[in-house]
């Protein structure tokens, strides 16, 4: 019994992973297909990034060691764990443990697989690119955690599908209307944490060769873009799960996760990119202060709990 | 017990003897005349000793018919104990000086000088 | 025998043992580890509410001395004696200059510290730990700078304790007893009638812990004395003997309990301001750690960063603050000691402890590598590992209280600990292999005995948190508080909700098995020599690029120092550093006034002699 | 009042062999230094039968002259303890002699060493306060010449400071003495101390002010210690450990016997007659020392001036202890005398061996001496953890006992405690400092240094007792609780048991 319970979950899971890649790549592709419009050319058409996948994965490559191996699969293997976690529309495949934290520790597992693989292949420009990233990181995080703190406090649960619970009912109960700052702090996060511009210099690719990826060919890109992709579906499911009243099915969380990405991409398209310090610095000032902001707001209000 | 300020004099003398003794140590640099002022201040020490004791109208602290040593209940003899006390500070302070005469010809020997400015070693 | 004493016994005859044989190395490195091994098996014959009292004929009274066992002993105990073992197992094929017979002193001192019952054995305790672990950091590698190490540590840690030693007196003065419970139960009965008094009291035994564990801002001495002491000894500095300062504060945290103190967000002021200054020292060391470049100095700051999570739990003194406070202390103890011990297997194969001169070791020792790498994702509290269960309460215990502020820096302090390990792991562990280390070896088979159990020890309380916190939970319901539901070995229970630690262990293998057959199944790869990645197309030693200089690790995060600078500009280490040097001018003056000339002394006698007869004059 | 009048050989027996020493050094030189260890042994086992079996406190009566007009010695635990610690010290001593002292005048070596010790044991036992003088004479001029010898200049040129320096300072206590005695007819400390009271306070002030003066000399506190780092330098290993051992002791008895004893008014705090408070004085003056000897110790490169420094801060810490006048500021005050004798004779006998091998006294030459001798490095080591007051050792009782004390009395010994603890931070620095050096460096050469067993024997015994009152206090604690009695309970701990029918003002 508890071995078909597990055998249904696990395909349930397959089921989740592939839809958020799908997702993924779809966004990736539509993305690039906007940025080109605005840009004033013509785009690849938005099934591009399926094909570049399937590309990669068909691909021979070079491999410099088993850790660089392992990492790139470390990098891909909790976010898609993350997934498990996430309510998507209706639907989370194990609610018991949807602690908001968790998930977030997890896609920094993530981030430290790919770390460890990309900095395995010995190659200076991968490490810069890792190390911009992590300050970057230390940007972003700022801000997003003052906002998970806000809405756990708001909402007195750590549990992501009550916080979407707690958002049944119209346009009027979701988050967005009630801790409008903490939205706006997030929102400014995502892009960060999207690696999207003004806060790509872990990428910039005609700076420092792409960075992390610089070293990977074939399948490892493929693992990258993956990871990539299932990251970006994450991100902003998570954003929609707060803020946005989840959804009451999976078209409708598509939707509103693409609205998160269209800002971001449209952000992306106008603005050049920041040196480092200047980002990590911008995360330290405006989003944080509106993150605490909406904290103290949500303190006020009552959100002290008596322990 | 004899009231000792009366004998100012000697007790004059015997601060005077003491201060010019300190003096000579304070200002001479040569250890002779460092050693010279030791003594001088242990003479004025002695000196201070038997004045304690003394004073012009005293008898002398023996015994005998015709010297009574008490007087309508009141001590008029010399006290005796600082006589005695004396003896020994002067031993002592002999002993004592003919110790630094002696420490004294070792630092000519060793040092090659007498003045106590330096007697140092290098390292402080 | 008493098994109370027999904790204090045995590691004493251990210890005396080890100093007759000190010549034959692996005779006392062998004693070292049974005496650790023999002392835990005494712990087995101890149970909450052993007693052990004699009397004491000293102050001209018969002082009541004792030994008891709380839940909070039995725990730090077990925890503390374990990690000797594991360690002393390790440095059976250490060759550093650790000397067995001070560890096994110190060993005692903290067996004692952990059941002492009065403050009499507690300070006896407490200065016997630190002057034999002040003589063991005598021994480092470098001879000048571990002996500045050493002396810096020693100053502080002197200094600390006799503020400590200012603070029983007044105490005793007070209550007229040694005893550690009557005393806080007095201090807690006149809290709200005199509350500078105890405050001040508190405070000067606070100055001690604080030392001890590091806590900002007598944070200073830590990377020194870490830095430079011997490689056998660290991982015991810093996963053991700061979690005394944990201890200490322990004892006198109850105290706001039960009384009415004005309280700020629901948490009585001491214990704010308390829970502040961890705050700040989980931040500062997070900060710090990153400008480093050597490794044992980065971990050092690390590991007192840990403390300042402790703390800043600890001093919450809830239910689940308290839980986390205790299981981040257990967990530290287990990361940190795996952390250092690969630090050390690593510097004794290499033989340096600058980062930025190695690089690319993890082909040469790939155990240590993955035990390393575990250990750093358990400091960065990722699940499944230890060290997750134990961040993620203490940011529930935290944001409870509507604490946004402090919960902000630590959050902060978390993401910068990333930094830092990340790059520590670059570093060391990734990039290019420099063919300087092209003979290193992996560690010997007692080393790899050692992390193979580390790594276990990882998951293992890492997956099953209910081993550590059903013993925490007794400490809890100790101090009279309600300890946290538990429901199962695999279950962690916060606030805002509870975590099943295996069914995330079983997604995350699942996910990582996924992976692999992914991996496996797609295209194939070939493995490539480590000179041959993108170079645009030319190969490095065209352009006469060795490793060294083809590795990116030196100042790795520069570009934060420009916005840390301010942060920077606080030089807490200078003005200890500084005064130390104002105290030693003073000395150079004072030293003047024996000039060796016997005039100058007599000078000084009359001098003196006179200012007495004017002094007596003028009261005349 | 009990009279055992054979303890009249405690004095007696010392100063007798003392002279005799030369006829026995026309037989063998080594007979000479045999006769010491004899000598000083009978003098440790007498002590510590009257110890051991309580015989303690008695008068020993000259001549059947009941005090006060008789000369009467009187041992009570106070005197009882320092016996015994003086003649352990000297015993000690005298045994590393027989290895040390092979070069020179031995047997009048041997003769003055003996004649020191045995003037010390007089002046701890004498109830004379003349009589203090004479000891404190007998003692001056023999640790003068004990000062001088040896083979180095620097041994005449300290031997001549402490000469001119001590000479001043017993003048001044002689003036003191004559000056009480013009008062009161009397030099018997019963009887002064019962009749203290009855003469002009401005007289009293200026004597209390001239024996002050006068025993800081010998009790080593500041302004009046100039030649104690030219004196302990100077001198030969074995002379530094008597002196710092065995001298000071005597000193610090003396300063607060007089203060306490004679110059003492009772009350929850001892302070004294007359116009000011001399134990205030003796107070301010002690942790002016502390702090000078500390400090001055901290830039010190010369361990044995260090070693020098330290003895002049320690004892700070004793006139401290002593001057708070509660029973437990004199128990600390006892308790960190025998600890610091103990130690510090110790450190300055392993010093004279380790010079003895050709290492120079710098403590860049200490480097690597774990390597050369490890039973050197530790019993160094444990000396010095016990003069900074660390656990195992048994400082940690007396600076404990010091700091219970000081807080006990409160007021502005809070501040005098503060600085005592600060100034203990410094002494930590530089011992640890030169332990450090013993136990890190690897030495240019690894000559093993090869003890032989004669300066061992004290060097063990020494360590095995610092660790003992370590760890059982009240070997030490339970005498010195019965000597704080004596000294802060003037009537029924000193005078009454000396004179039983005195009446006291």
């Amino acid at each position: 019994m508890v071995i078909v319970e597990f055998l249904i979950k696990l395909a349930q899971g397959f089921g989740i992973g592939a839809l958020a890649l799908a997702t993924g790549l779809l966004f990736g592709g539509i993305g690039r297909k906007i940025m080109a419009r605005i840009q004033r050319r013509y785009g690849p058409p938005f099934t591009q990034n399926y094909i570049d996948l399937f590309k990669l994965f068909s691909k021979g490559s070079v491999s410099h060691g088993w850790a660089f191996d392992l990492g790139l699969v470390a990098g891909f293997a909790p976010m898609l764990a993350a997934l498990m976690f996430l309510p998507i529309g209706p639907f989370t495949l194990l609610p018991s443990d949807s602690s908001l934290i968790m998930i977030v520790y997890l896609m920094m597992m993530a981030y430290l697989g790919m770390a460890m693989g990309v900095l395995a292949s010995g190659n200076p420009n991968s490490a810069i690119g890792m190390s911009r990233a992590l300050m970057l990181m230390t940007g972003y995080e700022v801000p997003f955690a003052a906002v998970i703190f806000s809405v756990y406090l708001f909402s007195k649960t750590g549990y992501l599908t009550q916080i979407v619970a707690q958002q049944a009912g119209g346009f009027m109960n979701w988050n967005i209307v009630k801790m409008p700052l903490g939205f706006l702090a997030i929102e400014i996060a995502l892009q960060g944490m999207l690696g999207e511009k003004p806060f790509d210099q872990a990428i910039a690719p005609a700076e420092i060769a792409s960075g992390p990826m610089v070293e990977l060919g074939g399948k490892y890109l493929g693992f990258g873009m993956i990871q990539h992709s299932v990251g970006l579906f994450l991100e902003t499911g998570i954003v929609v799960d707060l803020f946005l009243g989840g959804a009451p099915n999976f078209w409708i969380f598509i939707a509103k996760q693409f609205v998160l990405y269209f800002i971001v991409i449209l952000v992306d398209a106008i603005l050049p990119r920041l040196r480092i310090h200047e980002s990590t610095s911008f995360f330290w000032k405006l989003p944080l202060f509106l993150g605490i902001l909406q904290a103290v707001i949500v303190i006020i209000q009552g959100g002290v709990l008596n322990v | 017990m004899v009231d000792f300020l009366q004998n100012w004099v000697y007790l004059t003398g015997a601060m005077a003897l003491v201060g010019i003794g300190l003096y000579i140590v304070l200002t001479n640099t040569n250890i002779f005349r460092i050693i010279v002022g030791l003594n001088i201040i242990d003479s004025g020490t002695n000196l201070f000793i038997v004045t304690i004791a003394w004073h012009p109208k005293s008898v002398m602290p023996i015994y005998t018919a015709t010297n009574n040593l008490v007087v309508n209940g009141h001590v008029i003899s010399a006290d005796p104990l600082p006589q005695s006390l004396v003896l020994t500070a002067i031993v002592i302070g002999l002993g004592t000086t003919a110790l630094a005469l002696a420490i004294a010809v070792k630092i000519y020997q060793k040092y090659g000088t007498l003045d106590v400015r330096k007697i140092k070693e290098g390292d402080r | 025998m008493n098994s109370l004493l027999a904790l204090l016994i045995v590691p004493v005859i251990g210890s005396a043992a080890a100093a007759i044989l000190q010549r034959y190395r692996l005779v006392e490195r062998l004693i070292t580890f049974l005496t650790f091994s023999v002392t835990f098996l005494f712990l087995f014959g101890i149970k909450v509410g052993d007693l052990f009292t004699w009397h004491l004929d000293f102050l001209g009274k018969n002082l009541e001395m004792g030994l008891q066992i709380t839940p909070l002993s039995i725990f730090m105990l077990y925890m503390t004696i374990a990690f000797g073992i594991v360690l002393t197992f390790y440095n059976i094929s250490e060759k550093s200059k650790m000397k067995g017979f001070l560890l096994l002193l110190t060993l005692a001192a903290s067996n004692w510290i952990f059941m002492s019952a009065d403050l009499i054995s507690f300070f006896f305790a407490w200065e016997l730990m630190g002057w034999s672990s002040i003589l063991m950091i005598f021994g480092g590698r470098r001879e000048a700078e571990s002996r500045q190490g050493a002396l810096y540590y020693a100053m502080m840690s002197i200094g600390g304790s006799y503020s400590m030693l200012i603070g029983i007196f007044l105490l005793s003065n007070l209550t007229g007893t040694f005893s550690i419970q009557s005393n806080v139960s007095y201090l807690m009965s006149i809290l709200s009638v005199h509350p500078w008094q105890v405050l001040g009291i508190v405070s000067l035994f606070f100055v001690a812990f604080m030392v001890k564990s590091g806590i900002f801002p007598f944070h200073t001495w830590v990377p020194y004395t870490y830095g430079e002491a011997p490689d056998g000894f660290v991982p015991y500095l810093s996963s053991v003997m700061s979690k005394y300062g944990v201890y200490g504060f322990l004892i006198f945290l109850p105290l706001t309990l039960g009384t009415h103190v004005p309280t700020v967000l629901g948490l009585a002021w001491p214990n704010y301001v308390l829970l502040w200054f961890g705050s700040i020292t989980a931040v500062v060391g997070s900060v710090l750690a990153f400008m480093q470049d050597d490794v044992k100095k980065l971990f050092a700051y690390s590991s007192f960063s840990n403390l300042g999570f402790i703390l800043a739990a600890i001093a919450l003194f809830t239910p689940i603050g308290l839980t986390a406070g205790l299981f981040h202390a257990f967990n530290h103890l287990l990361f940190n000691g795996a952390i250092f011990i690969t630090v050390i297997a690593l510097i004794s194969k290499v033989g340096t402890t600058r980062m930025s001169e190695m690089g690319g070791i993890w082909q040469k020792m790939p155990l240590t590598f993955l035990t390393f790498f575990v250990g750093i994702a358990a400091a960065a509290g990722i699940p499944p590992f230890a060290g997750f269960g134990s961040k993620w309460m203490i940011f529930q215990a935290m944001i409870s209280h509507g604490l946004i502020f402090a919960t902000v820096l630590l959050f902060f302090a978390s993401i910068a600990s990333f930094l830092y390990l990340m790059r520590a792991f670059h570093a060391v562990f990734l990039g290019q292999l420099s063919h300087r280390y092209d003979n290193v070896k992996e560690v010997s088979a007692i080393g790899k005995i050692t992390e193979v159990f580390l790594l276990g020890a990882l998951i293992f309380f890492g997956i099953l948190p209910g081993f550590v916190l059903d013993p925490i939970n007794s400490i809890v319901s100790a101090f009279g508080l309600k300890p946290l539901p538990t429901s199962g070995y695999e279950y962690i229970n916060g606030f805002f909700s509870s975590i099943n630690m295996v069914s995330i262990f079983i997604v995350v293998i699942v996910a990582f098995i996924f992976g692999f057959v992914l991996f496996a199944i797609v295209a194939k790869h070939k493995k490539v020599p480590q000179e041959d990645n993108y170079t645009a197309g030319q190969i490095p030693q065209d352009w006469n690029l060795t490793p060294e200089m083809y590795q990116f690790s030196y100042d790795f995060y520069e570009p934060m120092n420009k916005e840390l600078a301010p942060f920077l500009k606080v030089k807490i280490d200078g003005f200890f550093k500084g005064f130390g040097e104002s105290v030693e001018y003073i000395g150079g003056a004072v030293k003047e006034i024996f000039t060796g000339n016997v005039q100058i002394y007599t000078y000084l006698a009359v001098g003196g002699l006179v200012i007495f007869i004017i002094a007596g004059w003028v009261v005349w | 009042m009990k009279t055992y009048n054979l303890a009249a050989l405690l004095v007696g027996v010392p100063l007798l062999m003392a002279f005799s020493i030369p006829l026995f050094g026309f037989i063998s030189k080594q007979l000479a230094k045999w006769i010491t260890v004899l000598t000083l042994g009978f003098e440790f086992f007498f002590g510590l039968y009257i110890f051991l079996w309580h015989i303690y406190p008695f008068n020993v009566i000259m001549g059947n002259w009941l005090p006060p007009f008789g000369e009467n010695l009187y041992i009570g635990p106070f005197a009882t303890v320092l016996i015994i610690l003086i003649s352990f010290v000297g015993l000690m001593i005298s045994i590393y002699n027989l290895w040390s002292a092979n070069h020179g005048d031995v047997v009048h070596f041997a003769l003055l060493f003996l004649m020191f010790v045995g003037g010390s044991i007089g002046l701890v036992s004498t109830g004379d306060i003349f009589n203090i003088f004479i000891f404190m004479e007998i003692t001056g001029i023999s640790s003068f010449a004990l000062a001088a010898y040896g083979p180095e200049r620097r041994a005449l040129g300290g031997a001549f400071k402490y000469l001119v320096v001590s000479s001043i300072g017993s003048t001044l206590y002689l003036f003191g003495v004559l000056l009480i005695y013009t008062q009161l007819g009397t030099l018997n400390i019963a009887e002064i101390a019962a009749r203290i009271s009855q003469t002009t306070s401005g007289l009293l002030t200026f004597a209390g002010i001239l024996l002050v003066a006068g025993l800081a000399v010998e009790a080593e506190l500041f302004p009046f210690n100039g030649w104690v780092p030219d004196t302990y330098t100077g001198a030969v290993n074995p002379v530094s450990a008597t002196l710092s051992g065995i001298g000071s002791v005597g000193g610090v008895y003396v300063l607060f016997r007089i203060l306490m004893t004679v110059f003492g008014k009772d009350g929850n705090f001892v302070s004294t007659y007359g116009n000011i408070d001399l134990m205030a004085l003796v107070a301010i003056l002690g942790s002016a020392t502390v702090v000078i000897g500390e400090l001055s110790a901290l830039v010190q490169k010369n361990v044995k001036k260090m070693l020098a420094y330290s003895s002049m801060a320690q004892m700070g810490l004793v006139a401290i202890g002593f001057s708070i006048g509660s029973k437990m500021g004199s128990y600390a005050g006892v308790f960190q005398l025998v600890n610091h004798s103990i130690a510090k004779a110790m450190m300055f006998l392993i010093l004279g061996i380790i010079v003895s091998f050709g290492i120079g006294e710098h403590i860049e030459d200490m480097k690597g001496l774990w390597y050369k001798s490890p039973f050197l490095t530790v019993t160094f080591t444990i000396g010095s953890l016990s003069l900074l007051g660390l656990p195992l050792f048994g400082g940690f009782w007396s600076k404990f006992a010091l700091v219970d004390a000081s807080i006990q009395r409160g007021g502005w010994y809070d501040f005098v405690i503060a600085i005592v603890l600060f100034a203990s931070v410094v002494e930590a620095f530089y011992y640890l400092r030169i332990v450090g050096y013993m136990f890190t460096s690897k030495p240019t050469s690894t000559d093993k240094i090869k003890v032989s067993i004669s300066p061992a024997v004290p060097i063990v015994a020494f360590s095995i007792l610092i660790i003992a009152i370590g760890v059982f206090p009240q070997i030490v604690g339970g005498i010195s609780w019965n000597a704080a009695h004596e000294l802060t309970d003037k009537m029924g701990g000193y005078v009454l048991n000396v004179i039983p029918t005195i009446v006291g003002h």
